[in-house]
């Protein structure tokens, strides 16, 4: 029941704000919106807590512990996200950078795309997975280019391209799979259902399987911005209000990466090698070391967290290509590490550029001065995101390079490459930001920073103390991703 | 009453509970942001007597046996383990009796400073003191690396408190990247140690069995973590950058004591966790430990900074430290347990010494800076006249470091060249050709540091102010002298009951080493192996001093007469002479760049003879820096400079990468 | 035992009354040697005793570091000369430091004269102080190299065990002990401010290091030096003896032997004083930084002999 | 007997495609481009409508519909009234000249059927040939995306693309679920509708549609 509740509260918001998003009070509607989202999706949790796995809706619907927490996840930081945007938004449209008529046009895109999302999730269609995931780029294709700029339109349009090829891609693999699989389970409505594969998955054809998953790797994987597919994703965030560079890097990458797990597992059931672990690894570990080095030339802020996001889903992508259940484990908990600390991140480099007025890392000095909340935020978001303990980050980091060197010795000197690169990269230009003497003014407006550390909060609490329902529940995923 | 009744049970929750309480004092801080007094007069007092606290939880914990505790924190396969053992419990004191010193201290040297700041500074200090107290005890990978990172990531935000100078700034990025990395290295040493499926506690390590290919890669990458915390040349760039920009006491804390917790984990990796020891770790070890400490030793020598020269002398320290755990190894490995234990203990032995007078050498050094406002010792002098509480127990550390009798530095010197000298014939014959060589590197930087130390004392305390403003020097307050007095009263009574303090270190070179160093002697005699074979008595040494010193004073005084006259002194010749023609810090540093100048980039201005108002500034800095890290940066940058070319902007282009991917992998996959 | 604490105070106060005898000597021979008249043998105890009833002139700046000094320095060669085995060898106080510690007692007199020569801060002071330093700290391992090949040996760091393993033990041929023996010489030239590397008798300022340190003192202080500086050769010698001719010094509890024993170190002292002082007739002293090529020769000699202790005799 | 026709035919319209993805290659007119990409819609919708016939799938009669009316009429209709508002029907030659196209096409189409060779013969369906063929239209359009310079070949390119996902999907399988074709199509039409507004907004900031203008955002 909820989960109909859960797709509809945001595609209805979606509509509502497409007609009435010109109002004043829009964004705290829109906050609402995300809230009651949040709010369902926290009660289907539960059940899915005490219930364990189910099929809603004669099958439509699959819900397990893998993607209950990702929709969680999702629900959660659309939520703080939108409590950011609020006054974020109303300082855009004071500056006259955003029309009313844009702002109806974001806040409206804004609940679909978070919808379109959950609706990814939940399906237990792979061709409506597909359905979503391009309904999803499309509605986020006209937030990229809010600002009408012609850095936002190019940055726009290659998001466009880019992705549309690439999901082109995915759904040629959708075909193959769906060609594979009624061979077993007969043509018509079923043969797409992932239970319904999943339980046949051994009997479905290797050869055309592993044709499949290629297409399906580089489809979805050019979202998830998987070096060398990787080329929008960097313009996008940097161009696109930072709202939705949030909601980018920290939710639509996991979506991504949550569609391609759910074709692995098929494919590795139904070729028995580790044929698609082995790709995974090679593509997270190439994302990772590229990343790292591309990271050490960027000037723009936002770029540069951009292409932290890519080495991440890297890591992320080799931790799930490794398999087996510490690696999956590792790999899940970064997602949501990397989600909850990269928004955050958002939106205090949001505040700080809003008030330089600029994106230019070396115009940012001294936040710590003008405005110290800011100025923290910032320093802690990077030092968590960064893979310093006490914050979770680097839990996950932890299991990923131990577990690495032990079963994969041969990976970790790139890892360890990449991440000092990235370290010093990141945290070298960083440091000036928010150290050190300031020319900037004070904000007129307070940032709304609780969701930065609430955020920060979460990562710092679940680095010493992961709850034991959400260790159970992770250990669930784990065991269905890692086998 | 019931936890002392049953001590050894409840050790451990003692120790936690000290560190726990350093936690509440540092979030406590954050709180009384509002209250300076507080801050001042309550919560580092407090946090001082945590230290004494910590330090007897140490000394009952190296009689009792080792007790362990699960935490329910961390992760959920993987709760925080601890454990309290001999070694822990040593290193425990080492940091506890110092931090008491040196937190003391810190009550006075913080007196001046604003509230908003010194309620952060209270915050990470704490925070860097707990850390480095969890890094003792921790007994699982993931709460050592947690405890690690703390310390690393707390004692950054103490390096760079005024980050207003950009020079700091620099020094604790470069501080801050280094232990990041090292701690990525120390993540890979554990990913070989671990037994998969999260088998991370140090418990299953110490039982698990593992090939010697992957033993030396473990030991090769501690070796390298840990050494790029404590300063192990080539990877000591950071060190004398951070250390000065820290407030003093953080220095004393950093170079005292933290820099022993990189030396307490290269102790635990390979002589408890790893299950096999390989000879030539050792001989690798002693080799780098003594470049470090003749490296160190001889830049400390060239420093015109006085905070900086005593970082280069902790890289020295570091070194010889080092190098007694290499000899360490060789012994080991060799069965030689006996030297192996001489060894051992002299490291051990050095070790807390060096947190004793480092320690008070920084504070000393923060409190001329306090009273001056000049860190280049150029500018300093004749301050003995108007700080004497500082000029005299600064003197004890200095005389103490350049390894004098009858101070501690020289006993464990001692102990270390008695290691080395009653070597037998070792049974690969390299080993007998390295072991001289290494003696007499260790006394050349044992003589060196005296050279330093001469410098560093002399130019600061002695001669005539070379700036007339130096008159009017505060003399320091006196929770500073305090945390001196008692710093300096451990140098002299380490230095004084070498036999006592041996006994106490006896159950920590038991357990590593499964034999402790028998004295032969009696309880003022120190004589490790056999009597007749070498020893020394300080106490007796020192009586003898005074008697005759005493005797001949006061002879010369009822034989002749005690007259003095005053008058100026002897100019030479010379009417010219004033403060300005003492020599200057370079001047003194000048014959040792002369010799050893192959190592150093020396940038000078000198002036011309027409100048009106002649300058000359001279500094020698690290070669290595240009040899080995410009290099580095460079390949990063160019390597990026490469990737950056995959970003060009032509949307035909990126379309063509999504275009090859799917052909290479449609071909790999359909062979 | 109470003989031998009896030995033990008799033996230092011979050290502390004959050292400005074998300075008076050494000067005699040098005199001779270069074609002057001699002074008296005596004239060292002649100016201890001017200086001792002179007015101390103090600069006005002066720490209480710097009156405090001398009697430092002199105790410490006190205690340095009485470890050493010069007549008898069983020393009570022995082992209460043994070579290492006597290094340790030399270095701590050398770091105070340093230290009390900066204290004043004229120009002079600093500059002998630094190159006093730069001397020491090629010799004081040097030296310790000589005591650790010598030890090695006699599996010991006591001297007495070292001369009872070199005197009394069978007979031996060490090859190291000659690598040690000629660092040893050079070790002690330079220690004691002798030519090639100081020369005690300047006073062009420019040239020297000890006597630049003690520019500032005078009468009682500058008497104490002068006598420790005396102790300080007197020590040398008597452990150069020790280490490498040390047969004649009387075994443990061998009371009878002791008058044998003072004959027999007289004659090697004054034959050493002779020699030293020929020596430097012959050497002229070399520029400063010549310094540490000359002392860096005795230390890679020490180490040679280390090493060749090493290869041959284990 | 009949089946066999059937099939025929189906592959002569395979055929077709392919055919008209080689001559939407070559095409340097904008307008040409419009008008190829309308056959290929023809032949798709018809091809669909055959398979459907002959199979008795009855739901592909609606995808046939609905490609005939997006894809052959709405569309063309679309760009065509897009380019006179514009007014970019001129010659644009490609990035690499046509020839050397051709030639990559032609190497991509023997991969591509090499590629598609084992699975055919497992093909349950009649349908043998026709997926080799689908991946060679989807490899072609995509190479022409990357050679046109222009906003709007690129589109058609895209869309092209589409078509032969599409032609898979009837022709190898007999279509996917009703439900996610129809989600498909709804996406097209959406995508079709973002891009004409996005083409006009180009058109409006950089007053040309040539993609040249638009390789500012790369790293220094």
């Amino acid at each position: 029941m909820e989960i109909y509740w859960l797709l509809g509260i945001p595609l209805s918001g979606g509509i509502f704000m497409a007609l009435w998003g010109f109002r004043r009070n829009a964004p705290e509607i829109n906050a609402l919106f995300s809230l009651l989202t949040l709010a369902v999706a926290a009660l289907l949790t539960a059940r899915i807590v005490e219930e364990g796995p189910m099929t809603v809706g004669n099958g439509w619907f699959f819900i397990d512990s893998f993607n209950v927490f990702l929709v969680t996840l999702t629900a959660f930081v659309a939520f703080t996200t939108a409590l950011f945007s609020r006054p974020y938004m109303r300082i855009e449209e004071e500056h006259g950078r955003l029309s009313t008529a844009r702002l109806r046009l974001y806040h409206s895109s804004y609940q679909i795309f978070i919808g379109m999302m959950i609706l990814a999730l939940t399906t237990n269609n792979m061709g409506i997975l597909w359905v979503s995931m391009e309904g999803a780029t499309l509605a986020t294709v006209l937030l990229v280019s809010l600002y009408r700029t012609p850095a936002s339109l190019e940055a726009a349009w290659k998001y466009f391209i880019l992705c549309g090829v690439g999901i082109a891609l995915a759904l040629f693999g959708t075909i193959l799979l769906y060609f594979a699989a009624e061979k077993v389970l007969g043509s018509g409505g079923t043969a797409l259902l992932w239970t319904q594969l999943n339980g046949v998955k051994t009997q479905l054809e290797p050869t055309v399987l592993q044709l499949a998953f290629v297409f399906l790797l580089v489809g979805y994987g050019t979202k998830v911005g998987l070096v060398p597919l990787h080329s929008w994703l960097p313009d996008a965030h940097a161009e696109g209000p930072t709202p939705v560079s949030a909601v980018l890097s920290g939710l639509l990458l996991n979506v991504a990466l949550y569609a391609v797990m759910r074709s692995k597992v098929l494919v590795d059931g139904a070729l028995g090698n580790d044929m698609a672990g082995n790709l995974m690894m090679g593509f997270g570990l190439l994302s990772v070391v590229v990343a790292a080095f591309l990271i050490n030339r960027q000037t723009d802020v936002k770029r540069m967290f951009a292409y932290s996001s890519i080495e991440h889903m890297g890591l992320v992508t080799f931790a799930f290509g490794m398999g087996g259940t510490v690696a999956s484990f590792a790999g899940l908990l970064h997602m949501t590490m990397h989600s909850l600390t990269k928004s955050a991140i958002f939106f205090t480099v949001g505040h700080a550029t809003q008030k330089a007025g600029t994106q230019l890392m070396s115009d940012i000095r001294g936040l710590i001065k003008t405005n110290p909340t800011i100025g923290w935020g910032l320093m802690l978001g990077t030092i968590a995101i960064l893979g310093v303990p006490p914050f979770g980050v680097f839990a996950s980091e932890f299991l990923i390079i131990t577990t690495a060197m032990h079963e994969h010795p041969w990976a970790t000197p790139f890892l360890l490459i990449a991440l000092g690169v990235a370290f010093a990269s990141i945290f070298g230009k960083v440091q000036p930001m928010v150290f050190g003497e300031t020319g900037l003014p004070r904000l007129p407006h307070m940032p709304a920073l609780t969701p930065v550390f609430v955020h920060l909060g979460l990562v710092l609490m679940l680095g010493l103390f992961i709850p034991p329902y959400l260790a159970a529940w992770y250990r669930q995923a784990a065991q269905l991703l890692g086998g | 009453m019931s936890v002392l009744a049953d001590l050894d049970a409840h050790i451990l929750d003692l120790a936690w509970a000290g560190v726990l309480y350093w936690l509440a004092l540092g979030f406590s801080a954050l709180l009384l942001q509002r209250w300076r007094g507080a801050l001042v007069h309550l919560v580092f007092p407090l946090s001082a007597l945590g230290g004494l606290f910590i330090a007897a939880v140490g000394v009952a914990g190296l009689v009792l046996p080792a007790s362990a505790m699960v935490l329910p924190i961390g992760l959920p396969d993987l709760p925080f383990h601890l454990r309290l053992d001999a070694l822990s419990a040593f290193f425990l004191v080492l940091l506890g009796s110092a931090a008491f010193g040196i937190t003391v201290y810190a009550a006075g040297y913080f007196h001046s400073m604003k509230a908003g700041p010194l309620a952060l500074v209270g915050l990470w200090y704490h925070l860097f003191l707990a850390g480095m107290a969890t890094v003792m005890l921790a007994d699982d990978a993931y709460a050592f690396m947690v405890a690690w990172e703390v310390m690393a990531l707390s004692s950054y935000f103490l390096v760079t408190t005024d980050h207003d100078v950009p020079e700091i700034r620099r020094a604790g990025f470069l501080y801050l990247l280094v232990a990041h990395v090292g701690a990525v290295s120390l993540l890979l040493t554990f990913g070989v140690l671990q037994g998969g499926h999260g088998a991370y506690t140090f418990d299953y390590m110490r039982h698990s069995e593992i090939t010697p290919f992957w033993a030396s890669a473990a030991y090769l990458l501690a070796l390298f973590g840990f050494g790029a915390k404590a300063g192990l040349v080539p990877l000591h760039v950071w060190l004398p950058e951070a250390h000065p920009a820290a407030p003093s006491p953080v220095s004393a804390l950093m170079s005292g004591v933290m820099l022993k917790t990189a030396v307490y984990g290269l102790l635990r990796v390979t002589f408890d966790l790893l299950d096999l020891r390989i000879g030539w770790w050792g001989t690798l070890t002693l080799a780098l430990g003594l470049v470090t400490a003749l490296y160190g030793v001889i830049f400390a020598a060239v420093q015109s900074d006085m905070k900086r020269l005593l970082a280069w002398s902790s890289i020295e320290n570091i070194g010889i430290l080092i190098a007694a755990f290499g000899l360490t190894l060789i012994f080991y490995t060799e069965g030689k347990g006996a030297l192996a234990a001489l060894s051992l203990t002299a490291m051990l032995y050095h070790a807390i010494n060096h947190a004793f007078f480092k320690s008070l050498l920084f504070i000393g050094t923060g409190s001329v800076l306090h009273a001056t406002g000049e860190r280049r010792m150029g500018r300093l002098g004749g301050l003995i006249r108007f700080m004497p509480w500082t000029a005299w127990l600064t003197l004890i550390g200095a005389l103490a470091i350049a390894g004098l009798p009858p101070l501690n530095g020289f006993v464990s010197e001692w102990l270390l060249l008695q290691a080395f000298l009653l070597t037998p014939g070792l049974t690969q014959p390299y080993l007998n050709m390295v072991i001289p060589v290494a003696a007499a590197s260790v006394a050349l930087a044992a003589a060196l540091a005296a050279y330093v130390m001469v410098k560093y004392f002399g130019v600061i305390f002695l001669g005539r102010p070379r700036d007339p403003a130096l008159e009017h020097a505060r003399e320091a307050n006196w929770p500073e002298r305090l945390g001196m007095l008692w710093l300096a009263a451990g140098c002299v009574a380490l230095g004084l009951f070498p036999a006592q303090v041996i006994a106490w270190i006896a159950p920590v070179v038991r357990q590593l080493t499964g034999q402790a160093l028998a004295n032969d002697g009696n309880w003022l005699l120190l004589a490790p192996l056999a009597a007749e074979r070498a020893s020394y008595a300080p106490l007796i040494f020192l009586a003898v001093v005074l008697v005759v010193l005493l005797f001949t004073f006061i002879w010369v005084r009822r034989v002749y007469h005690g007259r003095v006259r005053h008058a100026d002194p002897w100019d030479c010749g010379y009417p010219e002479q004033n403060a300005r023609t003492q020599d200057s810090a370079e001047g003194f540093g000048q014959p040792i760049r002369h010799i050893f100048v192959s190592f150093m980039r020396v940038e000078r201005e000198t002036p011309d003879p027409f100048d009106r108002h002649p300058h000359y500034r001279g500094d020698s800095r690290d070669k290595l820096w240009l040899l080995l890290y410009k290099p580095i940066a460079d390949l990063v940058g160019w390597l990026s400079a490469q990737a950056g070319r995959l970003q060009h902007g032509r949307i035909q282009w990126y379309l063509t990468y999504s275009f090859v991917t799917l052909i290479v992998l449609l071909v790999f996959v359909s062979r | 035992m109470v003989t031998g604490i009896l030995l033990q105070i008799v033996q230092t106060l011979i050290a502390i009354l004959l050292a400005p005898l074998l300075m008076g000597w050494v000067n005699q021979c040098r005199a001779w040697l270069q074609g002057r008249t001699a002074p008296p043998l005596t004239q060292p105890y002649r100016t201890l005793r001017k200086l001792f009833h002179k007015d101390a002139v103090i600069a006005g700046n002066a720490s209480p570091l710097f009156r405090f000094a001398p009697y430092v320095i002199f105790s410490c060669m006190v205690l340095a000369a009485g470890l050493v085995p010069t007549i008898a060898n069983d020393l009570p106080f022995s082992p209460a430091a043994d070579v290492i510690a006597l290094v340790g007692i030399l270095a701590l007199a050398r770091v105070f004269l340093a230290l009390a020569a900066m204290d004043i801060g004229t120009s002079f002071g600093t500059l002998g102080a630094r190159r006093e330093m730069l001397v020491s700290f090629l010799a004081e391992p040097a030296l310790l190299m000589v005591f650790f090949t010598a030890s090695l040996i006699s599996q010991s760091t006591e001297l007495p065990h070292i001369v009872e393993t070199l005197a009394q033990k069978e007979f031996a041929i060490y090859p190291s002990l000659a690598f040690a023996a000629v660092a040893f010489w050079m070790i002690s030239v330079a220690e004691n401010a002798r030519i090639p590397v100081d020369n005690p008798t300047t006073h062009l300022e420019l040239t020297m290091i000890h006597e630049a340190m003690v520019l500032e003192y005078s009468a009682r202080h500058l008497a104490l030096i002068e006598w420790a500086v005396a102790l300080k050769l007197f020590t040398y010698s008597v452990l150069g003896i020790a280490l490498f001719l040390p047969w004649g010094i009387a075994p443990r509890g061998d009371v009878a032997a002791l008058p044998l024993a003072l004959a027999a170190m007289v004659a090697k002292l004054a034959a050493g004083g002779a020699a030293l002082s020929f020596m430097e007739t012959i050497s002229a002293k070399v520029r400063l930084f010549r310094a540490p090529e000359f002392l860096g020769t005795a230390f890679l000699l020490a180490v040679l002999g280390m090493l060749t202790h090493f290869l041959l005799e284990v | 007997m009949a089946l066999n026709y059937h099939l025929q035919i189906v592959n002569l319209l395979a055929a077709l495609l392919l055919l008209i993805s080689f001559a939407m290659l070559s095409q340097r007119r904008v307008a040409g481009l419009v008008t190829l990409f309308a056959w290929q819609g023809a032949a798709l919708a018809l091809s669909t409508a055959i398979v459907a016939w002959s199979t008795g799938q009855h739901h592909l009669y609606y995808s046939a519909a609905l490609t005939l009316g997006l894809k052959v009429i709405a569309m063309p209709w679309y760009f065509y009234r897009l380019i006179r508002k514009l007014n970019v029907n001129r010659v644009v030659e490609p990035m690499i000249n046509i020839p050397t196209t051709m030639l990559i096409g032609i190497v991509l189409v023997i991969f591509a059927f090499n590629l598609a060779l084992p699975i055919s013969q497992m093909s349950g369906t009649v349908m043998r040939s026709t997926l080799g063929i689908a991946l060679a239209c989807v490899l072609l359009a995509l190479l022409m995306m990357i050679t046109r310079t222009k906003a709007i070949p690129q589109v058609i390119g895209f869309l092209a693309m589409e078509n032969g996902l599409f032609f898979a999907a009837t022709s190898a399988t007999y279509g996917m679920p009703l439900v996610v074709e129809l989600g498909v199509a709804l996406d097209v039409l959406v995508g079709v509708f973002v891009l004409g507004i996005f083409i006009f907004q180009i058109r409006e900031t950089f007053d040309s549609l040539d993609l040249k203008h638009m390789e500012k955002l790369k790293e220094k």
